[in-house]
């Protein structure tokens, strides 16, 4: 689909105005309900751990250049260097993108300064690894196993590599808290590591660690527009199993805005 | 620790060992597995043995040393089976290893069959994959003239393997072996306007797309992955290795099966014995 | 189309003063370097001047408006109708900033490049621990780098051999490797992980049981005495795991895909309009 | 004389033979020093995971290059194309990153970026769902319609709906009835992911399987 048809349109326009509308009505200061996600809530228990050893941490932001699930990785770096920081525990960040790197040093070093600690920052940890997909594995394999790394995050776009970054740190004996929206390489998460994200908890991650009205809002619109998609196919099942029943019923036919469009 | 509480801690050297036996010695020694022969498969042979004498076959490689193990098979299996009903063929490269390597194959398996090079086959060599779309929108109206040389330099005009051979209606078959899922575009460009016949042979993790293609008829036959080659093998009546890796494949899958058995059997003979003590 | 044509049309005949006039396709390399590098520093530095007179609290401003507009052109494009040939006005336009965004990305390599070089150089220096190791690092980062362009400037046999050599000995065999090991790694986590400790993990268990057996000719041996025909065909393991892969597995997995696509929109949308306060850079500018 | 012509002859790249020996050792040399990090992480692990890591980023610099910095860009100056000068300005901005008192004209490059990916998500999100929810209009049943397909349509949608409902995060699941639906994706999404695990291990298999043949085929010549 290379350009929007009108009802595909209204649809994610729809969508978009859900999202917008419950970030606005947050940021008036309602009050929003979020359930648990028990991996996200692992996550100051591995920075603790970590702490408590005095053992670095290592983050990976996924093998994706800068897209959606990136920026959602590195909202998640955030709130991570924020508390190690303040902890003074050392975090290394392997990059494999040149712009997600700069970005990922910036934050850090910013981490540092807002806790007053600026010295502590060491350009060394963050770092750009390789571009190429197995250099930058086993690059990552080498700092699990010489740093002693205490706990790994891994959170971002990966491909095959995950379970090669999941399994060494399960062997070096980390802590491991990792989340994907690569929904194959999942699996490979559950069985290595001790907490998994599923799906798309990796993009309520940043409202829920840290409780901004404006990601709660959006997070809170998400869910009205699953609904709407919900309604949507519950909908069209109803409808197509109709239209084999009464072929003649040619109000059915909304259901083909939806058809695949050749191009 | 008793022994069920060591069956939950297998060392993991003991188990990265034993899976490297079990895949080393069907590829030295063979090892016999019973193989079955798809439907998808024999349509891979039945398009080979239709395909007219007077037409010539494209082998395309579109793979390197990563999936050599799935790939090379393929690709080895379909020039026996030229070679062995003295059909003509010529390989087409977009990997620069894949070229070497499949050349490598063929001149082993010719020299195997008594066939010579320029005569009853013909490598085309590498191009550049940023050459895909060009040359396909191309050379289906003049073969020799957008192919230009062989493998070698060669002019293409000059080597009687291409006499007869002009324009996309004297290839008879098209045979895409890839690790990188370019089946599309064949489709698209030379199956679409020409209803040239296509084969093809994917790495496994790309096999479940291609059964799509299948269906829509828009392929006439599947080689999944080393599986697919094998089975390929056992059509033609010769274990090459595809028969002993797929020997390798079926090991190893039982080596995981077996320890995922022992692993829960110490699991569950300890927790009952823990509860019978409490 | 008209408006970007003059647009280009007036950069052509302004801007790159070194270039205009002096520089005609065919002139040498070094001259055309000469004028990028002239040209460079006079637009930079035009720009320069006038970013430093932008006051600091409209800053922030002006970095959302350019998150905006830098995106206004791919929604436009997706949202505006399109003609008969499937494009719409800003079709090409929209192409083209793709190739520019790609050569924008390409200068940020120096970025990384200059980060691992930063990197090994410490250690190498203060003679580290281990400094052999980033010796190592810059021999083959040269070798390679230089093998490459050797053959791609000079191209001949020795060249080409050494590029090849080098390349399918070192960067693709390596890879191929690296990729390799998760064969062994499937294996310790298939053990560890595939336990019948919960419902849960069971459920895990007996479906990758079943896939795997099902997808090599054993597990098809195995159940072979069941009719290839008739309702008892479904129970034979090849037709077992295709099934659940295609049935049960894809609805989950377009399940999953729906919710983290809106999540992914829902993200776009806030970036978009810089609606995340702070989530990236928060300091003041 | 004869050794050292004999030497002179192991070097002789200019011969592809030759390239290829060397090409074929040092391959089988790496793969074992990778390997070994299976046993445990050593030195010989460490040092060619170094030299992984500088040739890979070599050979990035190499292709970025000449893939895309000289087709899409130097080839586009020189050909009269000048405005494309503008392109380095935009590059060289991301540098300020490293200038401590005018680090925000990085930030506006990396804005513009971050608004370029962002608004080409409209597009993906349509390219990717559109033909998804379309082909989820699964029907439950109809004239001569199999009961086989009636019944894994409804299976398909049963998951379907099940794993959505788990995604639903301002929802408590608090009593019975609307905790069940969650309760079943959820199970729903391991048995998924149990599948995955298991079809993706013949590919991985056979990845192993092609290093393993290189290693006793290529280099040791035992097997064919």
């Amino acid at each position: 689909m290379n350009h929007a048809t009108l009802p595909v349109g209204m649809l994610i326009l729809v969508i978009c105005a859900l999202i917008l509308f419950k970030i606005f009505s947050a940021r008036r200061g309602k009050s929003l309900f979020i359930r648990r996600i028990p991996g996200l809530s692992a996550i100051d228990e591995a920075i603790g751990r970590a702490t408590e050893m005095g053992r670095p941490m290592m983050f990976s932001p996924g093998l994706l250049g800068l897209g959606l699930p990136t920026l959602q990785a590195l909202s998640i770096l955030k709130h991570i260097t924020t508390i190690a920081a303040k902890y003074r525990t050392r975090i290394i960040v392997p990059t494999c993108d040149s712009v997600v790197f700069t970005i990922a040093e910036e934050i850090s070093k910013e981490a540092y300064t807002n806790e007053g600690v600026p010295e502590q920052f060491n350009p060394d940890d963050i770092r750009f690894l390789s571009d190429d997909q197995f250099a930058y594995a086993s690059g990552c394999v080498g700092i699990l196993n010489r740093e002693k790394v205490a706990s790994s995050f891994l959170f971002g776009y990966f491909y095959a590599e995950s379970l090669i970054l999941a399994e060494t740190g399960h062997q070096v004996g980390a802590m491991q808290v990792a989340g994907t929206p690569a929904i194959t390489q999942i699996p490979f998460f559950i069985t290595a590591a001790d907490y998994t994200i599923i799906g798309d908890e990796f993009y309520a991650a940043s409202a829920y660690l840290s409780r901004e009205p404006t990601l709660l809002g959006s997070l809170v619109g998400q869910d009205y527009a699953k609904a709407v998609l919900v309604i949507i196919i519950i909908a069209g099942i109803i409808c197509t199993t109709l239209a084999g029943f009464y072929p003649s019923w040619h109000w059915l036919t909304w259901m083909d805005w939806f058809k695949p469009v050749s191009q | 620790m008793t022994i069920f509480e060591k069956l939950q801690h297998i060392d993991r050297r003991i188990m990265y060992l034993l899976l490297l036996l079990v895949i080393a010695w069907p590829l030295i020694w063979g090892m016999d597995m019973p193989i079955m022969v798809s439907p998808a498969v024999k349509g891979v042979y039945n398009a080979v043995e239709k395909m007219p004498k007077d037409k010539m076959a494209i082998i395309i490689v579109y793979w390197g040393s990563g999936t050599i193990a799935e790939n090379r098979p393929q690709v080895e299996a379909l020039m026996r089976h030229f070679m062995m009903r003295n059909k003509r063929f010529a390989v087409l490269a977009f990997d620069p290893q894949g070229s070497k390597f499949s050349y490598d194959s063929a001149k082993i398996i010719s020299s195997e069959l008594h066939k010579t090079y320029g005569k009853d086959w013909v490598h085309w060599g590498f191009r550049p994959p940023a050459n895909l779309i060009p040359l396909l929108q191309s050379f289906p109206h003049d073969v020799i003239k957008n192919i230009g040389t062989d493998i070698n330099g060669t002019p293409l005009g000059k080597l009687p393997v291409m006499n007869g051979i002009k324009t996309i209606k004297d290839i008879g078959l098209l045979a895409d072996t890839t690790s990188v899922g370019e089946l599309d575009y064949w489709i698209a460009y030379v199956h679409g306007p020409y209803r040239t016949p296509i084969v093809y042979g994917p790495t496994a993790v790309m096999t479940a797309d291609a059964f799509n293609s299948l269906d829509a008829g828009q392929i006439n036959g599947l080689l999944p992955g080393m599986q697919g080659a094998a089975a390929y093998e056992k059509m033609l009546g010769r274990k090459g290795f595809a028969t002993k890796a797929t020997g390798a494949l079926s090991s190893s899958h039982l080596l995981i099966i077996a320890l995922i058995i022992l692993g829960n059997i110490g699991y569950i003979i300890t927790r009952r014995r823990q509860e019978q003590q409490a | 189309m008209y408006i970007l044509a003059t647009l280009k049309t007036f950069l052509l005949k302004w801007f790159p003063i070194f270039t205009h006039g002096m520089l005609k396709p065919g002139a040498p390399w070094y001259a055309w370097l000469g004028g990028i590098i002239g040209d460079f520093l006079i637009i930079g530095g035009i720009l320069f001047l006038i970013l430093r007179m932008v006051p600091a609290r409209y800053r922030k401003s002006l970095i959302a408006l350019l998150t905006f507009l830098g995106g206004v052109p791919y929604a436009l494009e997706f949202f505006w109708p399109a003609s008969k040939g499937g494009d719409n006005f800003l079709s090409l336009f929209v192409r083209q900033i793709g190739d520019g965004t790609n050569v924008l990305y390409s200068f940020a390599l120096g970025l990384g490049i200059f980060s691992l070089m930063r990197f090994h150089a410490n250690n190498l220096i203060r003679k580290r621990p281990g400094w052999h190791n980033n010796l190592a690092f810059f021999v083959a980062f040269f070798t390679m780098m230089l093998a490459g362009f050797a053959n791609s400037v000079h191209h001949n046999a020795v060249n080409s051999n050494v590029f090849d050599m080098l390349f399918g000995g070192i960067v693709s065999a390596l890879g191929s490797t690296m990729f390799s090991t998760i064969g062994f790694f499937i294996v310790s986590a298939a053990y560890r992980a595939f336990r019948i400790r919960s419902g849960e993990a069971t459920l895990m268990l007996a479906a990758a049981f079943v896939v795997m057996l099902g997808q090599v000719p054993v597990g098809a041996w195995m159940t072979s005495g069941i009719p290839e025909n008739g309702v008892w065909a479904n129970l034979r393991l090849e037709n077992l795991s295709y099934w659940i892969l295609n049935q049960p597995n894809m609805a989950a997995q377009r399940g999953m895909y729906f919710g983290i696509e809106i999540g992914a929109l829902a993200m776009a949308l806030r970036t978009w309009l810089s609606l995340e306060r702070g989530s990236f850079f928060e300091k003041e500018l | 004389m004869n050794i050292f012509h004999n030497i002179g002859h192991s070097f002789n790249f200019a011969n592809s033979t030759v390239a290829n020996t060397w090409m074929v050792w040092i391959a089988a040399i790496g793969t074992l020093a990778i390997y070994s990090v299976l046993y445990k992480e050593n030195p010989v692990y460490r040092l060619f995971e170094h030299i992984f890591i500088g040739a890979a980023s070599g050979y990035s610099v190499f292709v970025t290059w000449t893939q895309i910095l000289k087709p899409m860009w130097w080839d586009k100056i020189t050909s009269g194309e000048a405005y494309w000068v503008f392109a380095l300005v935009g590059g060289a901005m991301f540098y300020f990153i490293y200038s401590k008192k005018h680090v925000w004209i990085s930030r506006i490059i990396f804005g513009t970026l971050l608004g370029l990916v962002s608004g080409a998500a409209f597009k993906g999100f349509a390219g990717l769902n559109v033909d998804r929810i379309h082909a989820s209009f699964k029907p439950i049943a109809g004239h001569g319609m199999p009961l086989s397909e009636s019944l894994n349509n409804l299976v398909f949608i049963i998951v379907l709906l099940a794993v959505m409902s788990y995604f639903f995060f301002s929802f408590e699941h608090k009593n019975r009835v609307t905790s069940m639906p969650p309760k079943l994706g959820r199970w729903c999404l391991m048995f998924a992911f149990g599948a995955m695990f298991g079809s993706t291990v013949m590919a991985r298999m056979s990845l192993l399987i092609g290093r393993v043949y290189f290693l006793l085929g290529e280099w040791l010549h035992i097997i064919r």
